[in-house]
């Protein structure tokens, strides 16, 4: 969690001097991904949304992986570590289809691996999103949905979103249980998740999560929350700070010290400083390279535009 | 002519990949009991099961997105969306997922998958059971489109679009799905994708055409041949990627062009076809390039529908007035 | 209800003999169709599937419109009466959002009328049923869902379409109210029907109501149902037949007498054949209409397609 | 140059239009208490209320279909996707349904409905931002699509469409939603839908675009005109329907077509553009017909995103080995 906060702490920071694109962080949802992942075997797919890179680094994506991603480079999602992992969705709720794709891969081959999709409150408003859980019930498939509602979808509070009381409702709609969990207690969602997938490792079937959090931050770089959100709705908000809260109970339990935290906090920068200089480093691509992965072989005609644009690009000094 | 209609030949090619590869799976609305609304599939259930193929709940965006996922973990799913009328609420998983599925991941995940359609009108079909939008798709980076005309093609390029390492859109123009036979061994070759098939050839006019079209295209063709004009007619097959070369050499031998497609005019594959045209064989143009089309109205239902489709005597007379100039 | 099944026999029939398109009979749910369109105002607006004839016909679309549409012809969706109803909708569920902004355009208008949209089984998996339902409930708005549970979607059954238990519970997703009734009980679908719709018109927001009926007819005259359903479980189901069930309790109640059941028969026979005499004697419509309605005012271009396309119906004396 | 932005102006043309008939309401994700993500609609809610400015849930299709409903009760309806990579998921309800409401009913429904979405790229906007497949739109019977290119030009063209009586796709440009600003009188006048803005006149050439690439255009029409060479320019403006016919003037007048678009080339609206020339005035082509287009690829995430989009110098470039056939 703390990697995580450091590591959105500092892309935010890159973004506001050029050096990346827009981002989106994931302040005060570090619990969700983090009890998810945790919760997670090497073996399983994780699919998540655009906030999830808690989860994402936690599984084994590198932090230049991600930082290339939002920095606007294909090679981010050429993961080198978790090769079956889904990339970050963009499209909202997309992703839970593809659960259900990769669960039924799981289902056909008699593998005891579970998909798990992760997207927001926002999301289960998107046809997919109920498309996607109800073939998985109707076909009992090793899927496990965690909604991580952070009460936000930029400025759609969760209340407008839907009638629905809770999301973890929803569940029912497709024939599966439904659970709600506090989503700033890393534990709690952990045990939540960990009931959720190995219920479907077992054959038990799909089921839903509704992780409760809260976005602390914007909705990304390009947004300001100010327009239509209370700040004291925010501030009031910080109390419940799964990072701190984990602190208290750490230290409520004699587990954690001010030495620990300084040296955590200390391998945290240093990790992210690390990637932060790979990335910078890393160079551009080749202009043949938004030629030379849309198919596997490259068509006649579509080579003849690579060599358009590659001469294009020598021409200008640029490729 | 033989035994296999182009519907059984889709069955066949069907079975035989599923029988050489345990990757495909089939999926979709009634594919299962009931072997497909137009029988595509039947028999398959019985012999594969019902973990090869799967009946889906009625959710066409989940078929495209399930087939996604399936695809990314090397399954080679091939999905069939009832009636190409309702391909369009899985656009989104198409467009946004399985065409970019490789490119955006630099080749980590691919995306092997097929999803048939029948496609096209002229059956009498109700309401939003003939559409022909197949030009939408053509469109989009990182499909192919590929629109058999006859049983043998509908064989030789099912299989090879279930092979093919990309997504495939499958168009099967379900005006001819049993509306003549051919014979040929059901023996697992595929056809080449990306190319076109010269089916008839000729010095005069190059027709190029598609799907259900080849048929009243062909029969110009004959029309003419009887006034000693003598056409060439070139099914695409495969609209992407494009096979333009074929195109081109024949407009640089014949000098005339007319297009020929049920979809309607603006907008459409022809479109691109003639734009090919204008610039890689426009000293060769005899006269202006011709296409013949579905008009830029909603296809009527049945009653009207003869009206929209472009019939023989259209066909013959773009050819015709392609012809007089000198 | 008679006045339905007739005409849905006379449509079979003619379909039979070519006289008609393919078609969705809707045999043995026909207390759904009129339970509903009975429950509606004048003033309500209907957004049926493909199989809601009896409602549309209650609701006083002309039985010969109703087969020009199925003979296919566009000016059987022109409806003389129900002006602001909309057409038979075939891709299936995309009825449900329309029905969402009828209603509201009723909310805005701030008008005590109510959107009621009828949708099968196989509908209830669609993202549009739900997405529709969703924004409803968001908004509180005058509508009402009705699904036609006839237990099968062409060969898929309901068991496999979802693994809710019901359709009605789906309603909790939305955070609406949902209600099972028995779809063969034409008394029960107009009251559960009339409670929610009053509902509606009172401001007390959207909701599900799930009739379960039973398709006793083939899908359509384009399937044969016998590949996939065993014909006993559809023998087992006209023991339910709502039509019959009526009369029994009709007659019960002293309230009809075989006299009354040949007068009525008389008349629906009546009606239905001098609709299909005028259906059949309606001729074919101007080749220029396939033109004329796609918009308010023809485009230029468009006028020439038109032109061409008159120019060759005169040619082939078909204009 | 005057006051007004492009997105300024389209706000400008909606409180306008909301202003003059109550029947005009706003809806899509964002649009009320945030504005907008880009702030076309900021300040709305507050002047019109939430009954007329609805924020929705996050739910694309229904945002189209809930338009349909609308607009068949008589109300104009703008809804917005805030981008045009969220449109697919729209595809459905605006193919099966707007397009087509009014042909269906024989006129007895109408859906008098604009769908705003800010479209194209180079704004190093993230995946999925950056989309232009305006000719998926163009390609359909009953649609209008329109795209302006200029503060004046969007809000006269927005005002036009939300009086039209039929369905509107209305993509804005987003690269120039603030590039520069024009001074014009916020008088609720209209201009006409269906017809194409010459920029520029010229005698030698014509150049072909629509969108944020008449930025580019212009700018190589200016260095053209340094070399003496007079580009006439055009902005198509409206896709459907297409105004052929100043296009044809123009390439009878200059005889020479380059024809710039975003959008991948195969099945891009500028085919159709070229299949009109090869159809109406192949005699007047001195040249081939140029098209300067995005590749068929995907839209590169941001690192490579100038790679992609047609840039001043290949506009040039074009035009210049157009001018060298005799
Ligand atoms: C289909 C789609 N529509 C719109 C958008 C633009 N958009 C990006 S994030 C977002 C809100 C998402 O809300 P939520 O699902 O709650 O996720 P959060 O951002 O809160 O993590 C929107 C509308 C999108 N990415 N995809
Ligand atoms: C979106 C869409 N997909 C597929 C079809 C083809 N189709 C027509 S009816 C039908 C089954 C519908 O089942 P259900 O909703 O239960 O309605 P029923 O026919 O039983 O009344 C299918 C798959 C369609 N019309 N629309
Ligand atoms: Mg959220
Ligand atoms: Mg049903």
């Amino acid at each position: 969690m703390v990697l995580t906060r450091t590591f959105d702490e500092k892309a935010v920071a890159l973004q506001r001097t050029g050096r990346l694109g827009t981002y989106a962080s994931s302040l005060g949802q570090e619990a969700v991904a983090i009890g998810v992942a945790s919760a997670m075997r090497p073996e399983d797919v994780l699919l998540p949304s655009f906030r999830e890179q808690g989860a994402q680094i936690w599984r084994g994506v590198a932090l230049k992986e991600a930082l290339l991603y939002w920095g606007g480079d294909e090679r981010g999602s050429a993961f080198k570590e978790q090769k079956e992992d889904f990339p970050v969705c963009v499209p909202v709720g997309t992703q839970f289809p593809h659960a259900a794709g990769v669960a039924a891969a799981f289902q056909s081959r008699n593998e005891k691996r579970v998909a798990v999709a992760v997207g927001g409150d926002g999301a289960t408003s998107k046809g997919d999103f109920y498309e996607a859980l109800n073939v998985a019930g109707a076909w009992k498939l090793p899927a496990v949905f965690i909604i991580n509602n952070n009460q936000w979808a930029i400025s759609v509070p969760r209340s407008a979103q839907t009638a629905a009381e809770t999301l973890a409702q929803k569940a029912i709609a497709a024939g599966m249980p439904g659970a709600q969990v506090d989503g700033n207690d890393v534990i709690a969602v952990r045990d939540a998740a960990s009931r959720a997938i190995e219920r479907a490792r077992d054959g038990g079937g799909p089921s839903l999560v509704e992780a409760v959090s809260y976005r602390l931050s914007d909705h990304t770089t390009a947004d300001d929350a100010r327009r239509y959100r209370d700040e004291k709705e925010v501030s009031a908000h910080w109390k419940e700070d799964p990072v701190a809260r984990l602190r208290t109970y750490l230290v409520s339990q004699n587990a954690w010290s001010k030495s620990d935290e300084e040296t955590l906090i200390g391998e945290c920068v240093q990790a992210v400083g690390a990637a932060v200089d790979e990335y910078l480093s890393a160079g551009v691509a080749n202009v043949g390279d938004i030629f030379d992965y849309l198919y596997a072989r490259c068509p006649p005609d579509l080579a003849h535009q690579r060599d358009e644009a590659v001469a294009f690009a020598r021409e200008s000094d640029d490729g | 002519m033989g035994e296999i209609t182009l519907v059984e030949a889709v069955r066949l090619a069907l079975a035989r990949a599923m029988e050489e590869d345990p990757h495909v799976i089939v999926l979709g609305e009634d594919v299962g009991a009931d072997g497909g609304v137009f029988r595509a599939t039947e028999g398959l259930l019985q012999r594969f099961g019902n973990m090869r193929v799967r009946d889906t709940p009625l959710s066409e965006s989940a078929i495209a997105g399930v087939c996604v996922g399936l695809a990314a973990q090397g399954f080679r799913p091939v999905g069939e969306i009832q009636f190409m009328g309702f391909i369009y609420p899985a656009v989104d998983q198409i467009v946004s997922h399985a065409s970019r599925l490789r490119n955006r991941t630099r080749g980590r995940l691919a995306c092997p998958m097929v999803l048939r359609a029948p496609y096209g009108g002229g059956i009498h079909a109700p309401e939003h059971h003939s559409e022909s939008t197949e030009a939408i798709f053509a469109h989009v980076p990182g499909l192919k489109v590929v629109i058999p005309s006859s049983p043998s093609r509908a064989y030789g390029l099912l299989l090879a679009a279930i092979r093919d390492p990309d997504p495939v859109v499958f168009l099967e123009p379900k005006r001819i799905y049993r509306a003549f036979k051919e014979d040929f061994a059901d023996d697992g070759s595929a056809l080449d994708l990306g190319r076109c098939f010269t089916l008839r050839e000729g010095d005069d006019l190059t027709y190029v055409t598609w799907g259900a079209m080849i048929m009243e295209t062909l029969a110009a063709a004959d029309d003419l041949a009887e006034d000693g004009i003598r056409a060439e007619v070139i099914d695409v097959a495969t609209l992407k990627p494009l096979d333009a070369d074929t195109i081109l050499r024949s407009v640089d031998k014949t000098g005339r062009l007319v297009i020929v497609h049920e979809a309607p005019l603006t907008g459409g594959f022809g479109a691109e076809i003639s734009a090919r045209v204008a610039e890689g064989a426009l000293a060769s143009l005899l006269a202006p390039v011709r296409r013949v089309t579905g008009y830029d109205t909603v296809m009527p239902l049945p009653k009207m529908e003869h009206h929209y489709m472009p019939s023989k005597v259209r066909i013959l007379k773009a050819a015709r007035e392609t012809m007089e100039y000198a």
